[in-house]
């Protein structure tokens, strides 16, 4: 069991690198069999970030190290040691981040299972999708700036793949090739800002680099490459624009995949303003950046999802418009880090639990709307109506997911957004104001893709639809199950998850750099 | 601010060249070309970043006695970077097959069937 | 535009060439560790003499010739070959050298210090990793560069 | 006209990289470089290996190699995916 | 079970849950003083549009999506023409948006600091 728990950082990656590998070669042997690994392996990863996650907060704010290949060293170092292997540092928000990525992974699998089994090209699918999962996993444990960029790029590759992966559409390969050449665009100045970083402090571990970190011209340069190209891969207005190509046309369980790839560049972008640079840069500059951009996010967002007639696309432009709550939180926190006013921590750990709130509405609304367009064969709001009447169960859970992703009381959506609310409005009222008002406009959307979908007589075009098969099915109810438990005990999830993740960005700088280097 | 540094600055301008290609050219295949342009430069600043001066490369084979050897860990994440590049590159180029056989034009202007 | 391939004088050359191009890729393979080279470079090596074939031939002149489910099987190995050398040394912690310095049979010499002439016998798992790497590497170029002339070359003539 | 703004917002952003590039330090002479004088002197005891960079490539950093070959294998397998035959249902 | 607090507001889901049902019940109570006198499938049940019978169930009754809002969406025409116009769907705008937020974040930090 303890080996287990030292190696789950790596066999998070390893497996469903494992299982990427060999899945064309399985799916050779039958679609049962190649399921049956696939289904096994995100198990097996669940349960690990499950036991990771536990072992990390269990830790209190000591983040754990796997040395990749080690035996040389131990941790922490001592005596002008420094660390020359890839390190793996998981704090309490890269456990978090694992539960997330594990959570979607597990629910998105099994949902493909169903979704993807009549169409061409499984193996490839199912390829992709555990590479994605892999990459995910890679980018927010990995405590090295360029095993970052790496996973970065698999995660682009597989993504831009899958995006594009309905041939047969032609918006798809043009998504495809927004989403890849914008990836790569933000991946190669990532990239660009690390050599920079290399080149100044001769390091690439982060906590290293953060120990050594000075401030100039050259790092301030780097910083603000680093912060760009993340926050476009994250998808903050106004770089959102492929966002919304890409959650519209990728396979209805990829899209919620993508969205959790975003909250881990996301990851990246904390990762970097709170541990790396930390106190070296000005806090309130860097704040307030992220509440522009969380502000813009969040009302272009949502005022575009309004005029939306694509149920896909519409529910892509909800997701970006998110985005920004996470970034709203975060921002807020970093602008008061200097003077730590107790409504900091509040407002990060508004903005981190709406990451994983948000993964699981998102989710089970990518998975409703997926469900929703193979029944009723088209994409189009203004061609639907009347679904609710044979696809009961649907059209529940959309509304579930609707109703908690824009805040309505007891669901968990609004349980993070209080803290937002409550944090951004003791910082500025007007954040607060723009805040409350888009979440209700975010109501008003999804009261249109229901209204518009769901409601309505009978019509000949919905006489013959159903409700997707139980594999499709299980899937949703377990989100709705994550939606509905967090939405009725978030004082214990806030205290046990959401605590220890905020803490390890707020004040845990100091902590990752001892892990390292040593006191 | 040194002329010392010019190498650095050289790949910087490779990389800007690129970008310019990304923004203000048409064609998808030479946009495609902007991005392998960007990479080069990134790449080139990688390698430039790994030079000591007199240095020779980090490989015991045959090398001349007691001389210093340049930094290994540049030419690994080049070669890294490289072979990253080269998938991106096939794959968007793939891509631009696609959106030519369905579209029936590379010019970015007229590819916008996802818009608003 | 039939893809038939080119002239003569390509097609002569290529024959005389290419066999000491992909001779030249495994050796850059097999001597990774001591020249300069390795897993990468050498595939790349071997899959560009594969790329200078269809550039000669043609991609109607590769028919029959080369199995596209084969050269991907053979990738999946490569990779999961690599996969599995990392997971060797778990033991320890994953892509441990366990064979590196350990005097076996299996590529365990150890090396002098400062220059030498080198040793062929050394290095542990990374001469194995390097063959894993270069197989991967020059199938899944190959694979690339055929599908994508295969792909375009059926547009064309559709 | 956006063209010209987008010009000099661009010649912006070069001047910006430029100055952070030549601002570094001067090329040649690394002012740390302690973990790759690590790596120079460490790869032929802990690896048993001549070339310094395979060293890097596939032990020290070989973590990156792996996902440098799943980028590369990503890359195989979303052409592979792109040039895939479609069933008749899904033209 | 405890809430959440954010040191000036609190969120209780189990108390607010309470209250629901607390009002759910009063407002039964309220119901159940109301007129007696009601009966089901007379008269009474039916709809009431100014007088005019209802039309019958069909396809021409259900409002389709873009018709939701189009008040709202008239009302905020001016912003919506621009937000629009703004989506081009270009790719070379994707990225000029990019190196303009780049440009801008540059000078923040530089001049800034």
């Amino acid at each position: 069991m303890t080996a287990l728990t030292t190696h789950a950082p790596i066999l998070l990656i390893a497996l469903p690198l494992l299982g990427a590998f060999a899945t064309p070669l399985v799916g050779k042997l039958g679609r049962g069999v190649r399921n049956t690994l696939i289904g096994l392996i995100v198990l097996a990863v669940a349960g690990l970030a499950a036991l990771l996650a536990v072992d990390v907060f269990a830790a209190s704010g000591v983040p754990t190290i796997y040395e990749l290949g080690g035996g040389t060293f131990t941790f922490p170092l001592s005596g002008g040691q420094v660390p020359i292997r890839i390190l793996f540092e998981v704090d309490g928000m890269s456990a978090f981040m694992g539960l997330i990525a594990a959570l979607i992974a597990l629910t998105g699998a099994f949902f493909s299972f169903s979704y993807w089994k009549e169409r061409s090209g499984g193996n490839l699918y199912f390829s992709l999708f555990l590479m994605l999962t892999a990459g995910i996993f890679g980018m927010v444990l990995t405590g090295d700036m360029f095993n970052f960029f790496v996973f970065l790029e698999i995660t682009s590759i597989a993504a831009a793949s899958l995006v594009g992966f309905r041939i047969w559409r032609k918006q798809s390969q043009e998504a495809g090739f927004k989403v890849m050449a914008m990836y790569t665009l933000s991946g190669l100045f990532v990239l660009l800002a690390i050599g920079l970083l290399y080149g100044q402090y001769g390091h690439l571990n982060i906590a290293t680099l953060a120990n050594s970190i000075q401030g100039s011209l050259t790092d301030m340069i780097a910083l603000g490459l680093l912060l760009t190209g993340l926050a476009m891969k994250a998808g903050a207005v106004p770089m959102h624009m492929w966002a919304p190509d890409a959650y519209g046309e990728a396979p209805a369980p990829m899209s919620a995949v993508l969205v959790a790839n975003s909250q881990a560049s996301l990851y990246g972008l904390f990762r970097i303003l709170f541990t790396l640079f930390g106190v070296t840069i000005s806090t309130g500059t860097m704040g307030w950046i992220l509440i522009v951009l969380a502000l813009l996010t969040i009302f272009v967002g949502v005022t575009m999802a309004l005029i939306q007639s694509d149920l896909k696309r519409l529910v892509a432009f909800g997701a970006v418009s998110q985005i920004g709550y996470m970034l709203l939180g975060v921002g807020v926190g970093l602008a008061v880090m200097a003077a730590r006013p107790e409504y900091g921590l509040v407002a990060m750990q508004g903005g981190i639990f709406h990451m994983l709130n948000d993964a699981a509405c998102v989710g089970l609304l990518f998975f409703a709307s997926g469900a929703v367009i193979q029944a009723a064969g088209t994409r189009d709001l203004n061609q639907m109506g009347g679904l609710g009447h044979q696809m009961k169960w649907t059209s529940i859970f959309f509304a579930i997911g609707a109703v908690a992703l824009a805040g309505v009381p007891p669901f968990n959506g609004f349980a993070s957004k209080f803290l937002i609310y409550e944090a951004s409005f003791k910082l500025s009222p007007f954040l607060a104001v723009i805040a409350v008002l888009s979440s209700i406009m975010l109501l008003a959307v999804f009261v249109k893709a229901f209204q518009a979908a769901f409601l309505g007589p009978r019509s000949n075009a919905s006489a013959h639809v159903s409700d997707p098969s139980p594999g499709m099915m299980l899937p949703m109810v377990a989100l709705v199950l994550v939606i509905i438990v967090f939405g009725l005990f978030p004082g214990f999830f806030v205290d046990h998850i959401v605590t220890p993740a905020a803490k390890a960005l707020w004040d845990g700088r100091d902590a990752y750099i001892n892990a390292v280097l040593g006191g | 601010m040194n002329i010392g540094n010019l190498p650095f600055v050289v790949a910087a301008l490779l990389v800007l060249f690129g970008l310019y290609t990304f923004l203000f050219k048409r064609n998808l295949i030479k946009l495609v070309i902007g991005i392998t342009l960007i990479e080069t430069g990134v790449n080139l600043f990688l390698v430039t970043l790994g030079y000591r001066t007199n240095g020779i490369s980090p490989i015991y084979t045959f090398a001349p006695e007691a001389q210093k050897m340049v930094l290994p860990t540049p030419q690994a994440l080049t070669l890294t970077s490289i072979v990253i590049g080269l998938a991106t590159t096939a794959l968007l180029l793939s891509f631009a097959v696609f959106i030519h056989r369905h579209y029936g034009t590379l010019d970015v202007r007229k590819v916008k069937e996802l818009k608003g | 535009m039939k893809n038939e391939g080119m002239t003569v004088i390509v097609r002569t050359v290529t024959r005389f060439v290419y066999g000491m191009i992909i001779l030249f890729g495994f050796y850059v393979i097999m001597h990774g560790h001591l020249t300069p080279g390795g897993g990468f470079q050498g595939g790349a090596v071997v899959a560009s003499a594969f790329a200078l074939l269809l550039v000669a031939f043609g991609s109607s002149g590769l028919k029959g010739h080369v199995n596209l489910h084969w050269l991907q099987s053979i990738e999946e190995v490569g990779a999961l070959s690599f996969l599995a050398l990392a997971f060797l040394g778990i033991g320890t912690a994953f892509f441990y050298n366990l064979l590196a310095n350990s005097g076996g049979f299996l590529f365990g010499a150890s090396v002098p210090a400062g220059p030498n002439a080198g040793v062929f016998a050394a290095g542990g798992l990374v001469p194995l990793m390097n063959w894993a790497v270069g197989l991967k590497v020059m199938t899944g170029i190959s694979a690339v560069v055929i599908i994508m002339l295969i792909g375009s070359s059926k547009e064309e003539t559709e | 006209m956006r063209k010209a703004l987008l010009l000099v917002i661009f010649l912006f952003v070069s001047a910006f990289l430029l100055l952070g590039v030549a601002d570094m330090r001067s090329f040649g002479e690394p002012q740390i470089a302690d973990m790759d004088d690590y790596y120079v002197a460490h790869a032929q005891g802990e690896v048993a290996v001549n070339n310094v960079v395979t060293a890097v490539v596939f032990d020290y950093r070989g973590f990156d190699t792996l996902g440098e070959a799943t980028v590369l294998f990503a890359a195989v397998v979303g052409i592979l995916a792109l040039f895939r035959k479609p069933r008749k249902e899904e033209r | 079970m405890r809430g959440l607090s954010s040191g000036f507001g609190m969120w209780n889901p189990i108390a607010w849950a309470l209250l629901f049902v607390g009002i759910l019940v009063v407002s039964f109570i309220v119901r159940s003083l109301g007129n007696k006198g009601y009966k089901r499938g007379t008269g009474q049940t039916k709809v009431f549009l100014s007088g005019n019978d209802e039309p019958e169930a069909s396809n021409g009754l259900h409002v389709r999506g873009d018709h939701l809002y189009w008040g709202m969406v008239d009302g905020l025409s001016a912003y919506y023409r621009r937000v629009r116009a703004w989506h081009t769907g270009i790719l070379s705008d994707y990225a000029a948006w990019f190196v303009g937020v780049l440009a801008l974040v540059f000078v923040i930090l530089v001049l800034v600091r």
